[in-house]
C-alpha cells in the first residue's frame, strides 16, 4: 500500500510517520508536498505532527491553505482513509474536515509525556484490530490539545461514536485527572460522520516499536494496513 | 489605511490564558481584578482607498484566516 | 550613529578595544579605520569572538584520537561511530541575554547551536541544556528559570529536536548571573562533511535566511563585558527567534548540501555577517567581496555599520561553484527563505565591503579573523581560597534523624526530579530516544544501524570554586561515569567554560587550572575534546560566578539493546555497590543544605581508578549481567538509592539496604559524595559472578541490599565508633518530596 | 471598571507571527496587505472606583506582568 505523508512547511514529525509505515509496515511511504495538488495512486494520507507555519496565528491556521489541502479534501470526500496527528489533527480542525477546535492546554504549557486512552469504538477503519475498551499507553506533545466544540456538536459526537479515544487512567478510566490538556468528554480523538477521517493528538508513531520501550501505537497503523487491504480485496472481488 | 483588528474568545468559552492571568495577577496582589480575558491584536496597513472596499476586504481576512469563528469573534477599525 | 563618524578616544573605548589593541589595527590597515572599520575590529576581536584570553590554555585540551573527524576550528567538532557516520556535536553559551530577557535569549541560543550542527552538513537528533539559577525564593529567579525553560521548549519543540536531558543546579551566586548552555548533537555522513570555508576565487557569495535588522547589535561584545545597572540601556539589543524559519532554514541546508552545489558554509552568529564572511575567508586563505546592496533587510535606512553588525538570528552565509547560484536560490526560494547573492570570493585576502557602489571597509582577512590580541593575563589564587578549603567536619554535628535528611536532600531542587522542566521539552520528537530524561544520559538509537549514543552534560561549580583542577577532572569523570552507566564508551566531548572576568587574577588561576583537570581527565580516558566554547565575564556588580566548566559528553553503544537505565527492575534483584566510599564531605550537597556550608576540599578523585570502575561497569553491562546501574554523584549513596527507586517512569521498587563493615562517620557514609562509584542491581543469581568480575579487575565491590518492597530502608550498622542507624521512607513519601519539589518552589507565592 | 490593554512588539523588533500571517495573506490573495503585526489584547474588569487609582494599578500590572517592557510596548483605557 502506499501511504502518503503531507510535508508542511514545519511539519516534523514526517520523517517518523515515514519510517514507520517503512520500517514497520513494511509498505510504502511517499513524502507529499504541501504544494501537492494531486494524490493520484495513493492509498491512504497522513498529516504528522509539528509546527507548520510554527503554529503561528492558531495551529493549523494558515496550513489548512496550503494547496495540497484541496486535494486531500477530495481524497477524503470519495472515501480515502486520512490520518491527523497532532498538528494534523488541529490542521483537519481548521480546514472542517472534522469538527470543533483546540484551545490552549489548561495549564497553558506545553507538555510532553506518556499518556492512556481508551479506544472508545473499536469498529473503524483506525482502530479495528483494537478490542473495544482497550487501553493504550501512547505519548502527548502538545502545547494546544484541549478540544472544544460546542454542544450540539458534541451531542452528536457522542450520539454517533465518532469519539474514538478519551484520555484515561492505567486501568481504563476517564477521569478529570487522566486529562493532560483539559479536553472536553476527555477527547483524544475524534472522526468524521462518514468515518474515514481520523484526528488523535497523541503519536502513534512514537510508540511503534521494540526498542523504543513501548509499541502500543503500532496497532493504528496495522489496523489502518488491515482496512486498506480488505477495501482493495472487495473492490478486487467486485 | 490602517486596519486594527482584535480577535478574541466567544463569551462563554473557558479562556485558559485569561484565567492563568488573572491568577498570576492575584499572586502579584492585584487582587482588584477579575474576568480577565486574553485576546489578539493585529495591525496592517492596507493599500485601498475605498472605505467600503476595504472593509470588505478585512472582514474576508478575519472570516477566512485570522478568526476561527468555532472558537473566536473579531472586530475591526479601519483608519486612514 | 553615522558611517562618517570621526573616531574618538571615546569611541574606540566604547567599542571595548583597548589602546594596544587600536594601535594593533592601524599597524593591520596601516591607517586609521572608519567607523565601520572600528565596528568590525571591536566585535571580532572581543573575548567571545577572540578567545583572547583563553586560547594560550586551551592548547593543553587533547583534541586528537583515532575517531577524530573533525576537531575544534570549526563550527563543531566530529566524532567518527562507524557505518559510514559521525556524530557531530558542541556546547554553546547565552548567559547574557538569558538574563536580560528569559525566554528569547534561551530560545535564540537554541536557534544558535542547532545552526552550529547543521552548517557541518549534519542532521541534529538531540539537544540538552545546561541551566544555572539563584535559589527560587527569590520571584526573579523563579522568573528566570520559568522563561528560560519555556524558551527552549518554545525553540526546540518547534524545530523538532528532542531536548532529551541536561541538568540544572541552583546556587545564589549565579542570581544575577544565570547560566544557559545547550548542547547540539547531530549526525552526518563521513563523507559529507560541510566546512566553514570561502574557497576558489570567483564563487559567489550568497546570503541565505531571515532578513537583516537592528537585532543584536553588539550583542557580541556583550557577551565579553560584566554586568552592572547600566547594561539595562543595552536592552534592545535583545533578538527574538524564528523557529519557523530556522526549521525552513535547516531543511533548505540541508537539501542543498545533498546537492553538489556548495562549496562553503557558515551560519551567521556572533557578530554576524562580519565573523561569518572574515573566517570563511581566512579559513581558505582567500578574500572576499561583500556588497551590502543586496542583502536583504527588514527596516529602512540601515548602515553598513549596521549590517556588519547585526546578529539577527536565523541567517546563513553560503559559497557556491561558480554558475551555480540559481540554483541554490531556487531551492532557498521552495522553502520560503530570502536568499541573494551578496559578493564573491577574492584571491587578494582582503574583506572588502562596498554599499551602493562604494567601499566602505577594507580589511585583511587572516589578520582580522586570526592576529587578534592573545592574552596570558595574570592568574593567583583568591584570597579566600584557604577558608573556602578549610573545613573541620569534626565540629559538625550528625543529623539526628536521617530519613528526615534524606527527605531534605531529595526536596533540594539541585538533587530533586527535573520532570517539572522535561515535561515541557518535547524529548520524544524523531523516534530515537530509547532513554527518554530521567537516567543518568539519555540514549538515542541511530536508525539504520545496530548502534545507540548516549549523551550527558554535567559540572558541579562548587566543586569547581572549592578545586578548580579537582572540580575539573571530576566534570568529565562525572559524564563519563553517566554514560558508562547507560552502557556506553565515550567517544568525544565538548565543554562550555563558564567563568568570570578574565581580567582579575583570581578568575584566570581558577580558569587555568580547571582546564587542566579536563585536560588530564581527558587524556586519562581517552576522550579527546572536539569543540567547546568560552563564557567569560559572567560577573556582576563585580561578583564573579563559581567555576562552571560544563562538559557535554558522547559515548558510543555498539549495540543498541545493551542500552541501560538507572532504576531498579525488579523485587528480588541484588544491590551491588561497586567502587570504595570515603570520608568526602567537603562541598558536598549535604554540608549546604544541612550545614549551610559550602567549604572543604572537593571530593578526591583517582583517574585510574575511576577508568577502571568504567571498564568493569562497561563489561558487567555488555555481558548482560546488570539490571540497572546508576553512579553516585550529588547527595551521594543514600540519594541515589531513593533514585533508583522512585526515578522510574512506572512503577516505583523499594528497597532494603544494609551497610556493614564502615568505619567513616554515618553523615559521610550516606551522604558523602565520594567518586567512582556506582550502585548496580542484578539478579539475585548473578550477584556472585558479578562480583567476582569486579573483584578481578581491582573494583571494590559488595552486595549492599535486595530490592522489592514499598519503602527503602537503609541500615547502617554499629561499629566502634558509631552507633546503628536507619534511614526509612515509603516510596510515596520519596516520590513526593523528589518528584514535587521544583514545582512546588517555582508556584510558592 | 473596564480595563482594556493592547500589548505590542516595538517597532524594529522582529515579529515571526506577522511575519507568517502576511505571508499566508498574500498567499490567499489578499495582496493589499502590509505590515503585519500582531499584539495581545487584554481585558479586564477592575474593582476600583476612582479613575486615578484604577490608572495607576494597570499600570503597575502592565509592567510586571503583562507586557514584557524589553521588547514590548502597552497601552490601556479604562472604561466604567
Ligand atoms: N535542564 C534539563 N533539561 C532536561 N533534562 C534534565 C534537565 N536537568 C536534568 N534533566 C534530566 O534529569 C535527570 C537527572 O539529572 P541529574 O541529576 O543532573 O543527573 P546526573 O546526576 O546523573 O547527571 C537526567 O536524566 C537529566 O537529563
Ligand atoms: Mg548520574
Amino acid at each position: 500500500m502506499n501511504f502518503g505523508v503531507i510535508v508542511f512547511p514545519g511539519s516534523n514529525c514526517d520523517h517518523d510517520c515515514t519510517h514507520v509505515i517503512s520500517s514497520v509496515l513494511g509498505q510504502k511511504a511517499v513524502p507529499v508536498w504541501h504544494k501537492e495538488t494531486s494524490l493520484a495512486g495513493l492509498d491512504a494520507i497522513i498529516l504528522p505532527g509539528g509546527f507548520s507555519y510554527g503554529d503561528y496565528l492558531r495551529t493549523g491556521a494558515i496550513a489548512r491553505f496550503s494547496p495540497v489541502m484541496g486535494a486531500i479534501k477530495t481524497f477524503a470526500s470519495e472515501g480515502g482513509m486520512v490520518l491527523g496527528i497532532c498538528n494534523g489533527f488541529q490542521i483537519l480542525l481548521e480546514a472542517g474536515l472534522l469538527p470543533g477546535a483546540m484551545l490552549r492546554n489548561q495549564s497553558l504549557s506545553f507538555i510532553c509525556k506518556d499518556v492512556h486512552i481508551k479506544v472508545e469504538n473499536a469498529a473503524t477503519p483506525f482502530t479495528g484490530l483494537c478490542e473495544s475498551g482497550q487501553v493504550l499507553k501512547i505519548p502527548i506533545a502538545h502545547a494546544d490539545g484541549n478540544y472544544y466544540t460546542d454542544p450540539v456538536t458534541l451531542a452528536a459526537l457522542q450520539a454517533n461514536a465518532q469519539i474514538i479515544f478519551r484520555y484515561c487512567t492505567p486501568d481504563g478510566k476517564v477521569t478529570p485527572d487522566a486529562n493532560p490538556n483539559g479536553s472536553l468528554d476527555n477527547i483524544a480523538g475524534i472522526r468524521n460522520a462518514e468515518g474515514n477521517v481520523l484526528g488523535l493528538m497523541p503519536h502513534p508513531e512514537r510508540c511503534a516499536e521494540d526498542v523504543l520501550g513501548n509499541d502500543d501505537g503500532r496497532v493504528i497503523f496495522l489496523s489502518m494496513l488491515d482496512a486498506l487491504k480488505e477495501a482493495k480485496l472487495k473492490t478486487v472481488v467486485a | 489605511m490602517k486596519a486594527k483588528i482584535h480577535v478574541t474568545l466567544k463569551s462563554g468559552i473557558l479562556d485558559p490564558q485569561g484565567k492563568a492571568i488573572e491568577h498570576a495577577l492575584e499572586t502579584l496582589g492585584f487582587k482588584n481584578a477579575s474576568n480577565v480575558r486574553m485576546g489578539k491584536y493585529l495591525e496592517l496597513d492596507l493599500r485601498e482607498t475605498t472605505q467600503d472596499r476595504a472593509e470588505a476586504e478585512v472582514k474576508a481576512m478575519c472570516e477566512k484566516l485570522l478568526a476561527n469563528t468555532i472558537i473566536e469573534e473579531y472586530r475591526y477599525e479601519l483608519n486612514t | 550613529m553615522k558611517d562618517s563618524q570621526v573616531i574618538t578616544k571615546d569611541i574606540i573605548a566604547q567599542h571595548g578595544l583597548a589602546d594596544d589593541e587600536y594601535k594593533k589595527v592601524i599597524e593591520i590597515l596601516g591607517r586609521e579605520p572608519n567607523f565601520t572599520e572600528l565596528g568590525i575590529f571591536s566585535v571580532m576581536w572581543s573575548e567571545h569572538c577572540s578567545y583572547k584570553s583563553s586560547r594560550v590554555h586551551l592548547k593543553k585540551l587533547p583534541t586528537t584520537g583515532p575517531r577524530v573527524v573533525q576537531g575544534p576550528g570549526e563550527n563543531a567538532g566530529a566524532v567518527d561511530i562507524g557505518d559510514g557516520l559521525c556524530a557531530v556535536f558542541k556546547m554553546e553559551s547565552h548567559n547574557h541575554p538569558s538574563f536580560i530577557e528569559p525566554y528569547q535569549g534561551a530560545a535564540t541560543g537554541v536557534g544558535g547551536i542547532l545552526r552550529d550542527i547543521f552548517t557541518m552538513g549534519a542532521r541534529p537528533i538531540a539537544l540538552l541544556d545546561s541551566l544555572r539559577f539563584g535559589l527560587l525564593d527569590r520571584p526573579k529567579n523563579r522568573h528566570l528559570l520559568k522563561g528560560v525553560v519555556s524558551g527552549i521548549s518554545a525553540y526546540g519543540n518547534c524545530m523538532g529536536v528532542p531536548t532529551v536531558g541536561g541538568e540544572i543546579a541552583f546556587n545564589e551566586i549565579y542570581s544575577n548571573n544565570p547560566l544557559v548552555n545547550v548542547f547540539c548533537l547531530g549526525i552526518a555522513r563521513k563523507d559529507r562533511l560541510f566546512k566553514g570555508t570561502a574557497a576558489g576565487v570567483g564563487n559567489p557569495v550568497l546570503y541565505v535566511g531571515s532578513k537583516t535588522g537592528r537585532d543584536g547589535i553588539h550583542g557580541a561584545t556583550m557577551a565579553s563585558d560584566s554586568f552592572d545597572e547600566a547594561s539595562e540601556s543595552k536592552r534592545p539589543t535583545v533578538q527574538v527567534g524564528d523557529p519557523f524559519t530556522e526549521k525552513l532554514l535547516l531543511e533548505a541546508c540541508l537539501e542543498l548540501m545533498e546537492t553538489d552545489l556548495l562549496v562553503g558554509i557558515q551560519d551567521m552568529g556572533a557578530a554576524g555577517l562580519t565573523s561569518s564572511s572574515c573566517e570563511m575567508a581566512s579559513r581558505a586563505g582567500n578574500g572576499l567581496e561583500l556588497d551590502l546592496t543586496h542583502v536583504p533587510r527588514r527596516e529602512p535606512g540601515m548602515t553598513p555599520y549596521e549590517l556588519m553588525l547585526s546578529e539577527s538570528q536565523e541567517r546563513m552565509l553560503m559559497v557556491a561553484k561558480q554558475g551555480k547560484e540559481d540554483e541554490v536560490l531556487r531551492i532557498c526560494r521552495k522553502w520560503d527563505l530570502d536568499a541573494a547573492v551578496v559578493g564573491r570570493v577574492t584571491g587578494d585576502g582582503i574583506l572588502r565591503v562596498k554599499d551602493q557602489g562604494k567601499v566602505v571597509a577594507e580589511i585583511p582577512a587572516k589578520a582580522l579573523a586570526e592576529d587578534g590580541p592573545k592574552y596570558e593575563r595574570p592568574n593567583a589564587p583568591p584570597a579566600y581560597q584557604e577558608y573556602l578549603q578549610a573545613l573541620n567536619f569534626d565540629a559538625l554535628k550528625e543529623p539526628k534523624d536521617y530519613t528526615a535528611t534524606l527527605l531534605e536532600l531529595l526536596d533540594a531542587p539541585t538533587i530533586a526530579s527535573k520532570r517539572w522542566v522535561y515535561q515541557q521539552y518535547d524529548h520524544m520528537v524523531r523516534t530515537n530516544s530509547m532513554v527518554r530524561p530521567g537516567s543518568d544520559a539519555a540514549v538515542l538509537r541511530i536508525k539504520g544501524t545496530n548502534k545507540a549514543l548516549a549523551i550527558t552534560a554535567d559540572c558541579n561549580g562548587r566543586y569547581c570554586v572549592l578545586h578548580p583542577y579537582m572540580g575539573g577532572m571530576i566534570a568529565v569523570a562525572e559524564a563519563a561515569r553517566n554514560l558508562v552507566c547507560s552502557g556506553a564508551e565515550p567517544i568525544g566531548l565538548t565543554d562550555c567554560l563558564n567563568f568570570g572576568n578574565p581580567e582579575r587574577p583570581e578568575v584566570m588561576w581558577q580558569f587555568i587550572l580547571s582546564v587542566e583537570g579536563i585536560a588530564d581527565a581527558c587524556q586519562a580516558f581517552n576522550v579527546p575534546v572536539v569543540s567547546g566554547n568560552v563564557s567569560f565575564y559572567n560577573e556582576t556588580n563585580g561578583l564573579n560566578i563559581y567555576p562552571t566548566p560544563i562538559i557535554g559528553m558522547v559515548g558510543l553503544i555498539e549495540e543498541a539493546d545493551k542500552a541501560m537505565t538507572q532504576w531498579f527492575k525488579r523485587a528480588g534483584d541484588a544491590i551491588v555497590l561497586l567502587g570504595a566510599t570515603r570520608e568526602d564531605v567537603g562541598g558536598t550537597e549535604y554540608l549546604r543544605v544541612v550545614h549551610h556550608r559550602e567549604q572543604g576540599e572537593p571530593p578526591y578523585l583517582n583517574l585510574d581508578t575511576e577508568k577502571t570502575l568504567h571498564a568493569c561497569t562497561l563489561k558487567l553491562i555488555r555481558e548482560g549481567l546488570v539490571q540497572s546501574a546508576h553512579d553516585c554523584s550529588d547527595g551521594g549513596l543514600a540519594v541515589a538509592l531513593a533514585e533508583c527507586c522512585v526515578s522510574v517512569p512506572t512503577q516505583p521498587l523499594g528497597a532494603v539496604v544494609r551497610l556493614t563493615g564502615y568505619t567513616i562517620r554515618r553523615d559521610a557514609l550516606l551522604f558523602g559524595e565520594s567518586q567512582s562509584r556506582v550502585v548496580l542491581s542484578v539478579k539475585a543469581d548473578a550477584a556472585d559472578k558479578v562480583l567476582t568480575i569486579a573483584k578481578a579487575m581491582g573494583v571494590p565491590a559488595a552486595k549492599i541490599g535486595t530490592v522489592g518492597g514499598e519503602r527503602l530502608v537503609i541500615d547502617v550498622e554499629a561499629s566502634k565508633q558509631a552507633s546503628a542507624c536507619r534511614v526509612d521512607a515509603e516510596l510515596k513519601t520519596l516520590l513526593d518530596r523528589w518528584g514535587n519539589s521544583l514545582e512546588r518552589a517555582l508556584n510558592q507565592a
